[in-house]
């Protein structure tokens, strides 16, 4: 176990980065901190996919001179896969961002569970 | 043919607020015409029956919405049929007094083709079906008056009937999955081989759904609704809260104990003691509520609820017998019942009073009605040479016959029931002709007995009340041919 | 290979693509391209599902005509096409229905934006129904999230925006969950085509290593999808969500949105992982246990609301804790069972949402049951709709409720263990339910002294019309249900 | 046979016929029909007796099984003839005595009523029919308690009614098991549970037949419910009363000869824990009654305890099942029936004329209506049992049946309490006697004014006491008819 586990010191630190972002945008009040939770998680998928995708002693899947045989490139599937998750969270991130903003615009607070007291109040 | 007597009155009744009836009476004669004509019809059906089974439309699989006539459906269509135009009559009579009687009567109508759907089933499903239907279509009639009580009433109503339906819809689903086949047959239709083990878990099944449909029975603890909708319109107290209705529940438990589950499979099983112990508490509990209760309409609501539970207790004998005894009192309690109501009705009708402690004396301004009440009240407590004995006497001979201990403790209970029967049928009677020294009789000035359209019935049901307590033979014969499984 | 194999890349492409045009467009335009858009998606579908009955096979259908494994593929079936034929369906009712209530609500300069959102979110159900690439379904979740986001705060108020926050959060913890678990099952087997995925896991399980791991993502996803889908312990955001929202909004996502992410997780049990596989982790039995405590404390919650709105949403947390205890049997049936609730779900809570939104303008636009009494006989056709609903919803037989009680009772019975919670829980739940949905309708059917405008029939052609079609949807499916049962249990045998 | 029906539908009908007709202002004509009725039907019912001959003959079926049949035996002719007697004594008693009451009317038509169900409980030929009318006499009896529509009169007519009816549904508890394990409903002699069945199911038979016995007893006044009878009799009118306590508690007493002799049978029920139980209540009911009669002041009141009590003599001569007792029984029957109505007579006089109800009121009494008072003592002598009188005669067949019985302590403990019990009569009888003919030294007899009731009300008086002495003087006869029947029966 514990020689897997240093073995693929890539893939554990992920699943830890992953707990991390997790518990952080669910435990935060905060909900800058909840976003920068959700960017932490995300990387950790990346750093994940990353880590499985690279094979050490093999350059990236791009010609440059000539091409040689599959055995020298990575595989490029995880990377692609990396970016347009990259894409995705990036979106996701802006609209969290812009709706924080408005949050902050109306109620000049970041804290979650007030604004949803200040609602109560306003019986809306 | 099945069809149309169903559909008939539905339609009518969904025809009534569209009509532009020039005077009242026009509606009248014609829903009186129409409910006539369905009872003719339904009585020609009955004597003319086809033995095949006619299938309306299929749900999935092998359930499907059809309609076939046995014995079963003989005696309770027969019955609802002979007694809704005298109650349809009367009620022509009594609603003058109260607000938008159009609505009142399109449900009151359409509840006659939703019961006949009830009798007529030839599957649990279909059943089912109409049994819900029969609680939507009387909640209206429930809430009528629209007073704060009424909806809470009507509330109450649609929880409790809803809610057993929803359990007895389990007992549905076991007799689908573990049945040969989805439609009655006397004796049960459940499939040995494909129950192997699980014996115990549809005895606690049939339990679930005997409670279920015990809703609308009103057995003990799920009783109090009914005298809640007491605050309906007489009418629909009487024949709906006395018959249609909880008779229905009576009716799904027969179906569900001799034609799904049958009997020899519960016969002699822990499921039937603990069924006959709950109607058993059930009629004694009733009676005793009964006696502490003021008001008129919900004593007699108490009282249906322990009479409905004599039923049940012959139900739960599982013995032809049994049947039989349930049967006789299934009829016997809904004319006895439905008669005292209509007593009661005209009693409030005619003089606005509605607690047992207003009626001093009234026993001399209203000699028919509380003659015929009179008559009604020895039945129940079932004075020989009136139906109720005659019931009562199928009943109790079932129990001794069944050699069942429980059983033998039931008899007790009828006949301590029918002792708090008579206390509190006959202090009524009591006070109506025996006011005591210190009453004047002038604060009943101008109090008269109703009119033809109210007495009429009320005149007929006593005669059927002695006629079969009387002479009962061909009656409990057929009864015994039905038990017998020969319809 | 057939012309009409294209009709599901069509559809999806050709809503996206009005999507992006949308933005230049005004709001009329964009309203009536995004009708014809859904009108013509459907058309495609129906199209297919009627191909697809006659050659009674499904087909992938290799995007840019890179064969698998390195291509993107689409897979279409009888169920793929059908759920397809109904969202559509529904969608355009829901808009039909909520079009008036929209134009009071959302300022003219936004429509045009609703009926991008609109588009996006038809294009990824569409891609959510038929993509056969676990990654490409995490893409369009993700897009399906952020339209649906984009639904939710339309309407401009605190609640909006704070329900879109608690939902954006939600949901991306689950999809978060969903990715983890996507890459981790790509990790295990080096596919993201579900077919060829499948294979794999297959080998894993037979060879019996990395059980763990396949554990583990198998809870990640579906827990993951459970999450987006409201399941019970997870559906905070959800009554605010579909109470403040515009109508059309609230019904679309109470009936489409949660429904595509359960379509997906049942594809994701047949297709991806193999029921059997499925059936055997105790996930299964965490899905049936969660599902069941949805049923009750989603009504009892109800039961305490005192805004027919927010009612109606709790309800539908019920609803959904129903289609969970179904997949929680672990049976075909169960399964079967519960693809039909989603479809008689779909129909009815859709149906509800506008009835109401019908009866609270009446009422003065107050959504409290005080102010709600009479208001049947003040919108006569809102209230008819609304009593139709309920009844299915309590699941009185000839209303489509009714069909899958039937049908998640009778699967009950046939899985021994799960028998007895699930009939006595489905029973109580369906008392809980008439408690609170009679409740409504009695009171609703209680005359008011007080005033409140009549609307005539006039005054609301399409509303009308709309509720209409959504009562004969109702019934069609409660009365004739047996062909649809059919075509539902054909699909899932084609999954697999 | 139409003998039969004419001679119980007739009163019916008659009393129907009152009770419907309208309220006439004279008097005259009401008595005048009432009379009439009365001797019609009495001789109606000696037309029965004589000419119907012993054949069974059932009217119709209340189901298949259970058909109403009426039959003439021993027994019912006892009955018969003593009920007819003492209403027709009774009857124009109350001519004079209704006077100051009012309803006249509804009293004659349920009177007539009460009659024409006695006669046909007396005829009743099988358990059913006989249970039939025992219902109908506790409803149609009814209205004769609460006549004077006093608070107290109607609670204690509420109170008759619920005990008579909690009695008889414990006699249906006991009939249906009858019907399931006898061979037959018909009354016949020597019992119709058949020799397996007693074998096969005795254990709930036994607890059946006490069953029926308690129920049939709450009639008769039995210990454990007699609780009504002291209320109700007062509070009628005397006439009533004296039915009530002389005639219709009988209908207990005829219900349990039927039950013990020909439906269980003697040889079943002998020396049974349902014999020994029911003795003990019997002996308590004896005692306790004479006792409570002893202390209590009020004249009816006091009557009622004694009835209380002289019931259960007959009853214990039926639970000996002896055929010395049982003779001692059925002639207490008559005796008591007699006397019983007689005294009830005197104290409706005494009212009548003085409007005293205590006891310690009677003073003189004596001096003001001689002839009553007279009757009054001979007939107390008899209830106490002083030769010879009736009562001697039927306590000394009780006394001597129950020694001669041999069942062990009951054998020499009955005829004791019934020793005792007679001194506590002497005790709570001869004092009105005593009180009543030597007022003392400081009774002012200036004051004192012949009240001799009119003869409408001395007449019956006469009647009822000549025959109580006639018993005694030549009971032959009457033991001799006796004696053949209980040949039967035992």
């Amino acid at each position: 176990m514990g020689v897997n586990l240093v073995a693929n010191y890539g893939e554990a630190v992920a699943m830890i980065l992953f707990v991390i972002g997790f518990m952080n945008l669910l435990l935060q009040k905060n909900l800058i901190k909840k976003i920068i939770g959700l960017n932490i998680m995300d990387s950790a998928v990346y750093l994940f996919l990353a880590e499985k995708g690279y094979i050490s002693s093999r350059t990236v899947p791009i010609v440059v001179n000539g091409i040689q045989d599959v055995e020298a490139y990575i595989n490029p599937i995880p990377s692609g896969l990396v970016l347009t998750g990259i894409v995705v969270s990036v979106s996701v991130s802006a609209l969290m961002l812009s709706l924080t903003i408005r949050l902050y615009r109306r109620y000049h607070t970041l804290d979650l569970d007030e604004i949803s007291m200040r609602l109560r109040k306003e019986g809306l | 043919m099945i069809m149309i007597v169903i559909l008939l009155p539905i339609l009518a009744g969904i025809l009534v607020p569209l009509i532009p009836f020039k005077k009242r009476s026009h509606m009248e004669i014609f829903l009186e015409a129409l409910v006539v004509l369905n009872s003719l019809l339904v009585w020609y059906m009955l004597l003319h029956r086809a033995e095949s089974i006619f299938t309306l439309a299929n749900f999935t699989g092998n359930l499907s919405i059809s309609f076939k006539v046995d014995g079963m459906s003989m005696v309770f269509a027969g019955l609802v049929s002979a007694l809704w135009p005298f109650a349809t009559l009367y009620a022509f009579e009594y609603m003058t007094k109260e607000e938008h009687e159009r609505v009142f009567f399109m449900f009151y109508t359409m509840t006659y083709g939703v019961t006949l759907g009830i009798s007529l089933a030839a599957n649990l499903l279909t059943m089912y079906f109409f049994y819900e239907l029969l609680t939507l279509v009387t909640v209206p009639l429930v809430m009528h008056t629209l007073t704060r009580e009424a909806i809470l009433a009507s509330r109450k109503y649609l929880y409790y009937s809803l809610g057993g339906a929803a359990f007895a819809f389990i007992g549905l689903i076991f007799v689908i999955i573990y049945g040969s086949t989805t439609n009655f047959v006397l004796g049960g239709v459940l499939d040995v081989e494909k129950i192997g083990g699980r014996t115990n878990i549809l005895l606690l099944i049939y339990v679930i759904a005997f409670m279920g449909f015990g809703v609308k029975a009103a057995i003990c603890p799920f009783n109090s609704w009914l005298p809640d909708a007491g605050v309906a319109p007489t009418p629909v107290t009487a024949l709906l809260h006395a018959v249609a209705v909880v008779k229905s529940g009576a009716f799904a438990i027969i179906r569900l104990t001799y034609y799904s589950f049958g009997t020899d499979f519960l016969k002699g099983t822990w499921a039937q003691n603990v069924v006959m112990a709950i109607t058993m508490f059930t009629i004694v509990y009733g009676c005793s509520r009964a006696v502490k209760e003021t008001h008129l309409k919900r004593r007699l609501a108490y009282s249906t609820i322990s009479n409905l539970s004599y039923i049940l207790f012959g139900v739960t004998i599982m013995t032809p017998l049994g049947l039989i005894g349930a049967l006789s009192h299934l009829v016997f309690h809904a004319v006895m019942k439905i008669s005292s109501f209509f007593c009661a009705g005209a009693i409030m009708h005619q003089t606005d009073r509605h607690y047992v402690h207003e009626l001093d004396g009234l026993g001399y301004k209203m000699p028919c009605v509380f003659g015929i009440f009179t008559v009604s009240a020895f039945a129940l407590m079932g004075v020989p040479g009136l139906s109720g004995f005659v019931s009562k006497w199928n009943l109790a001979f079932a129990a001794v016959e069944s050699g069942n201990m429980l059983a033998y403790g039931g008899i007790g209970c009828l006949l301590i029931s029918a002792l708090l029967t008579a206390i509190y049928m006959l202090t009524i009677v009591v006070r109506a002709f025996f006011p005591g020294k210190d009453f004047d009789a002038g604060t009943l000035k101008g109090i008269t007995d109703p009119n033809w359209k109210m007495l009429l019935p009320l005149f007929v049901f006593t005669l059927f009340i002695v006629l079969f307590g009387l002479h009962s033979a061909p009656i409990i014969k057929f009864f015994g041919d039905v038990a017998a499984g020969i319809y | 290979m057939d012309f009409i194999q294209n009709f599901p890349f069509f559809s999806i492409i050709l809503s996206m693509f009005s999507g992006i045009i949308s933005s230049i467009l005004p709001g009329k335009a964009a309203k009536r391209l995004n009708t014809a858009v859904i009108f013509v998606a459907g058309l495609l579908s129906l199209i297919l599902l009627i191909y697809l009955i006659g050659t009674g096979s499904s087909y992938t259908y290799m995007m840019g005509h890179f064969p698998a494994p390195w291509g993107n593929e689409i897979r279409a079936g009888i169920l793929e096409a059908g759920m397809a034929l109904f969202f559509c369906i529904i969608m355009l009712l829901s808009l039909f229905g909520g079009r008036k209530k929209l134009n009071e609500e959302v300022e003219e300069g936004k429509h045009n934006l609703y009926y991008i959102l609109m588009d996006l979110m038809l294009s990824s159900l569409l891609a959510l129904i038929y993509t056969n690439d676990l990654f490409t379904a995490y893409v369009f979740v993700e897009i399906n999230t952020i339209a649906a986001c984009g639904l939710i705060m339309i309407r401009q108020n605190g609640r909006t925006i704070e329900a879109a926050v608690r939902y954006m959060i939600m949901s991306l913890l689950g999809s978060g969950m969903l990715l983890m678990g996507i890459c981790m099952l790509y990790d295990l087997t080096g596919h993201l085509l579900m077919s060829n995925i499948s294979e794999q896991v297959a080998l894993l399980a037979a060879s019996g290593e990395y059980r763990i791991p396949l554990l583990v993502t198998i809870a990640l996803m579906s827990v993951g999808l459970a999450i987006k889908s409201a399941l019970f312990p997870f559906h905070a955001w959800l009554p605010d969500a579909y109470g403040y929202s515009t109508v059309s909004s609230a019904a679309i996502l109470s009936s489409l949105v949660s429904k595509g992410y359960i379509f997906l997780l049942i594809k994701i049990i047949y297709r991806v992982i193999g029921f059997e596989i499925f059936d055997n982790s105790r996930i299964i039995d965490v899905l049936f246990v969660f599902g069941l405590m949805g049923m009750i404390f989603g009504s009892l919650s109800a039961i305490k609301e005192n805004d027919i709105r927010r009612m109606i949403a709790y309800s539908s947390v019920a609803q959904i804790g129903y289609i969970y205890m179904g997949i929680g049997m672990g049976t075909a049936a169960g399964m079967a069972a519960s693809v039909f609730h989603i479809l008689s779900h779909a129909a009815t809570k859709s149906l509800l949402f506008i009835a109401a939104i019908g009866l609270t303008d009446v009422s003065g636009g107050s959504r409290k049951f005080v102010d709600l009494t009479g208001a049947a006989y003040r919108n006569k056709w809102a209230g008819v709709a609304f009593t139709v609903g309920s009844l299915s919803m309590v699941g009185v037989p000839l209303f489509s409720g009714f069909i899958s009680k039937l049908l998640f009772a009778q699967a009950a019975v046939q899985n021994n263990g799960k028998m007895l919670p699930a009939l006595i829980v489905l029973g109580i739940s369906t008392i809980l339910n008439a408690i609170y949905f009679m409740k409504t309708v009695i009171r609703i059917y209680t005359p008011a002294n007080g005033t409140g405008s009549c609307v005539t029939f006039r005054s609301m052609k399409l509303y009308a019309v709309t509720l209409v079609c959504f009562i004969v949807l109702n019934i069609i499916l409660g009365v004739s249900s047996q062909p649809v049962v059919d075509l539902i249990e054909q699909g899932l045998a084609m999954f697999s | 046979m139409q003998y039969i029906i004419l001679s119980i539908l007739f009163p019916i009908v008659a009393g129907l016929y009152l009770l419907i007709r309208k309220e006439s202002e004279n008097r005259k004509t009401l008595l005048l029909c009432t009379g009439t009725f009365l001797i019609i039907s009495a001789v109606l019912v000696i037309m029965a007796l004589c000419l119907a001959g012993g054949g069974m003959f059932t009217l119709f079926n209340l189901t298949d099984k259970l058909p109403i049949i009426f039959k003439i035996d021993e027994v019912s002719v006892l009955f018969s003839v003593m009920t007819i007697i003492i209403f027709l004594c009774a009857g124009f008693f109350s001519f004079e005595y209704m006077k100051h009451e009012e309803k006249e009317k509804r009293y004659y038509g349920f009177y007539l009523i009460v009659l024409g169900v006695l006669i046909a409980l007396c005829f009743a030929g099988n358990l059913i029919t006989f249970y039939l009318f025992f219902e109908m006499l506790t409803l149609s009896s009814m209205p004769l308690v609460l006549h004077n529509g006093s608070r107290e009169a109607i609670m204690a007519g509420l109170k008759y009614l619920f005990y008579s009816l909690c009695g008889a549904y414990m006699a249906l508890f006991g009939l249906y098991f009858v019907e399931r394990y006898g061979n037959t409903l018909t009354f016949s002699a020597g019992g119709v549970i058949s020799e397996q069945a007693a074998s096969a199911h005795g254990g709930i038979l036994l607890l059946v037949a006490f069953l029926m016995l308690l129920g049939f007893g709450v009639k008769a006044g039995m210990f454990p419910m007699h609780a009504w009878l002291p209320a109700a009799h007062p509070v009628a009118p005397a006439p009533a009363s004296a039915v009530l306590s002389a005639v219709i508690v009988k209908a207990g007493v005829l219900a349990i000869i039927r039950v013990v002799y020909y439906i269980f049978g003697s040889s079943f029920l002998k020396g049974t824990w349902v014999q020994t139980t029911w003795m003990i209540l019997i002996l308590l009911t004896i005692f306790m009654g004479s006792m409570l009669a002893y202390r209590e002041p009020v004249m009816k009141k006091r009557l009622a305890y004694s009835t209380v009590s002289q019931l259960s003599y007959i009853l214990f001569g039926l639970a000996v099942m002896d055929a010395g007792s049982v003779t001692g029984g059925l002639l207490h029957v008559l005796c008591h029936g007699f006397i019983k109505a007689a005294l009830f007579l005197c104290a409706g006089a005494i009212i009548y004329m003085t409007g005293k109800t205590r006891v310690e009121e009677f003073r003189g009494i004596g001096k003001e209506m001689p002839l009553l008072l007279w009757c009054y003592t001979i007939v107390s002598l008899g209830l106490i049992g002083i030769p010879p009188t009736g009562g001697f005669v039927s306590k000394w067949y009780l006394a001597q049946g129950a020694l001669s019985s041999g069942i062990p302590v009951f054998d020499w403990l009955g005829p004791v309490i019934l020793l005792v019990s007679a001194l506590l009569t002497a005790g709570y009888l001869l004092p009105v006697t005593i009180k009543g003919f030597f007022p003392g030294a400081d009774y002012d007899y200036n004051s004192l004014r012949k009240k001799e009731p009119s003869a409408l009300m001395t007449i019956p008086v006469l009647i009822l006491t000549i025959l109580s002495v006639a018993i005694g003087l030549f009971p032959g006869a009457v033991v001799q008819y006796l004696s053949q029947m209980i040949e039967k029966i035992i």
